[in-house]
């Protein structure tokens, strides 16, 4: 049972018009940058995006935005991008915006077979429009439900040829969860390693989650807010 | 009146030692400059970190070290990265003593609005509901007014909101107030700032009760 | 008439390139000895581990990594090592391929009891509840009958249950079995035993279509 | 904020008669040996304990069993303890038996503030009686809720000044859950380090979720089926 792709091309060659995909990463940090790469040169069109952020106009989800390949996007933040705010303005976007936590823990839930999960974000908002609450202990709650997508795209740090990831500092974000959400999960790393190369212990997601896996040939890993100290 | 970063400082002086805490985007980031000393706090930021250093030096950024304003950070001893579904797992748990976040607008019952200007500005709530619905202490810090003059106090929210009844305090460049059943109630005046001002500045129910001292920064 | 191992080895038989699997205590445990050349199987342990590998040497035991059934074990290369939550988690989101399951009844249903008899025994359900409720292909391992000859195989279970209506197909000493809307339908008998025993000894409804094959080990 | 303690005996100094405490461990692996000899010589009684396990007759709880310290067992799988049938068959000990997997989320539950979970587990048996069951896509899962308790008692391998904890192997199991679920979480560890000594990469349990920690002064770690290969 071979998982190792030779590169991004061959890893999403079947992504086509119109599918589901989750891109982990929060803003720039930890996006899968090659898998993003390979969907603009396919030019697939009609695509929902469910990540954290939408990049920016030049980097990251923003590459497919300028391309208008997405139909809609699944986000909690979407600043920071011209592009975007024009066609939302313009109703070429369709645009769902889902608390961060909701957002995060409803692609855990998929991972660990939990049809849906109770949170307070959202309680008395319009995120809780047409939503089923429920008090406990005194405490509302909104039911929000377990989310798959057809394609998961994850980046991590390091991987195995079982497909273990290991991710980097906070550049793991909603990667893990994101990896457990997909039909497909494709997985890139900058650095690939035979089965057994890792430590057990260390591995953040376990092979099982992870059908496809590949080295990323370049990570230019943008920075969006430099900021340094004196 | 306050600074900006005399807000921030004020706010620190409600942190207590073993405190962690959650700062949003804006003033509350700033109050990790006036941590008192003798004391240890640690900094959460839900994009998953805890233990959340200064900005690096110039040179040593690091592309995967962020904070959740995607501003390059840096770690200090005993911290641990974790992913987003923890992070926030932690903060509904109610493990965050302090969140402090910026605001549109407070109502006199704790409704904050921070996240939405209808046919203006829809940039996203990011973490904003997970937080503002789960920690146990959320502390507002903000300016009084709004750029037109206008209170950012208010009886009712026009904006969107992020969350209910759930603001315990907000800090002002003119006073320090604790939300109550009953309102606004007012803690602290800024230095040279009068209770009239504060009243004139405030639409919503704000009480005043026997002396209102001068905050002490 | 098969024996243990010989039962382990008809369901090895079952196992595909890139299968993850569960195997649980007592005959399914064997199966592990009988994986087909060739292909790639990873095991999981529910008690948080995916990669199980076979006992270690003497001298090499080690304390800290045993499997659900207590067990001293090894690792393989590519192992991973998790939390119970995690465990149950992938265990119920369906991805692990085959689960393998002692049992005391069956019923035509796919009905499982394993865990409980009322008065004599009450060990716990451990971890059997969760695996039957979530995994997509439930394959059990056991005698046919019980040690007084009774059929394990019933139209209903006596005992109280462990799941319901979730085993796909039965192992036993004498015959392979699937569970379908109408049965037990068989499938292959053991070497050197009859329809005429197989039904004998086959409390619940037995659906016999054709010529049944002797199974190929 | 001093986290840490000096010995199983002070850190578990307010663990009164009649609390509630979680402990961890799968079977003899990575239970709290420290904490459950300091129970066992404070002689508190009326425990009720949240484990997957009961122990042996001579170790792990086992040893709060034959004290009689125990009201109730709240566990998954309670065999190869005689101690334990005897108190059950008489009366003396009453128990809670719940499946591994809900009792593992339920835990994880209360640390993430998810104050219900749906699991599949137990529908159609008499788990499920008395318990609100529901439909998600055609299949049946029953509503449980998060669990938590006065004290969890867990065991680590390493954990630094800060309370971050790193398992080894099959020994984290329902530790790190139970570390989510206590009031008052208190870890013992094999190696206590200064904070900054542990890769912040590999952490297992960040300390936000411990209270205490301290060395343990010995780790017998009993193997419970000693199973070789030629």
């Amino acid at each position: 049972m071979n998982k190792v792709f030779k590169n991004a091309g061959e890893a999403i060659h079947d992504i086509g018009n119109g599918s589901i995909i989750m891109l982990g990463g929060f803003g720039l940090c930890g996006i899968p940058e090659n898998c993003i790469a390979a969907l603009v040169k396919k030019e697939v069109k009609d695509l929902t995006c469910i990540s954290n952020n939408a990049g920016v106009d030049d980097f990251g989800i923003g590459l497919l935005l300028k391309k208008k390949q997405l139909k809609k996007m699944v986000a909690s933040y979407v600043g920071e991008n011209a592009e975007f705010e024009r066609q939302l303005l313009t109703g070429e976007l369709e645009v769902e915006l889902i608390p961060q936590g909701t957002l995060a823990t409803r692609c855990m839930a998929s991972g660990y077979g939990m049809p849906a999960i109770f949170t307070p974000a959202g309680v008395g908002t319009e995120v809780a429009e047409g939503k089923e609450s429920r008090m406990f202990n005194g405490k509302e709650y909104l039911m929000e439900y377990a989310f798959e997508s057809d394609f998961a795209l994850v980046k991590a740090w390091k991987g195995d040829t079982a497909g273990n990831l290991i991710y980097k500092e906070t550049a793991r974000n909603f990667n893990p969860l994101m990896a457990m959400a997909g039909k497909v999960t494709i997985a890139e790393v900058e650095e690939l390693v035979e089965a057994g190369q890792l430590n057990p212990n260390e591995i953040h997601t376990p092979g099982i989650y992870v059908h496809r896996i590949f080295k990323g040939s370049v990570y230019e890993k943008r920075i969006e807010q430099r900021t340094v100290r004196d | 009146m306050l600074d900006k970063n005399q807000i921030a400082q004020r706010i620190a002086k409600e942190l207590k030692d073993g405190y962690y805490v959650n700062l949003g985007i804006g003033i509350p980031t700033l109050v990790a400059n006036f941590i008192p000393e003798g004391i240890t706090v640690t900094l959460q930021s839900e994009n998953g970190l805890l233990g959340m250093g200064p900005f690096p030096l110039a040179g040593e950024e690091d592309p995967d070290l962020i904070n959740a304003g995607k501003q390059t950070i840096t770690t200090l001893p005993g911290s641990a990265f974790f992913d987003s579904a923890m992070s926030f797992g932690m903060i509904r748990a109610g493990k965050v003593d302090l969140t402090v976040l910026g605001a549109m607008e407070v109502s006199e019952n704790g409704d904050i609005a921070s996240w939405k200007i209808p046919g203006k500005m829809v940039k996203g709530m990011g973490g904003a509901m997970d937080l503002v619905a789960s920690a146990k202490n959320i502390t507002v810090a903000m300016m009084h007014t709004n750029p037109k003059g206008e209170s950012k106090l208010l009886k009712k929210c026009n904006l969107p909101l992020t969350g209910i009844k759930c603001v315990k305090k907000i800090v002002t460049n003119l006073a320090v107030i604790e939300v109550t059943e009953n309102g606004f109630h007012l803690l602290e005046r800024a230095p040279g700032v009068s209770v009239e001002e504060i009243q004139n500045k405030t639409e919503g129910n704000l009480i005043i009760e026997g002396e209102i001292p001068e905050m002490n920064l």
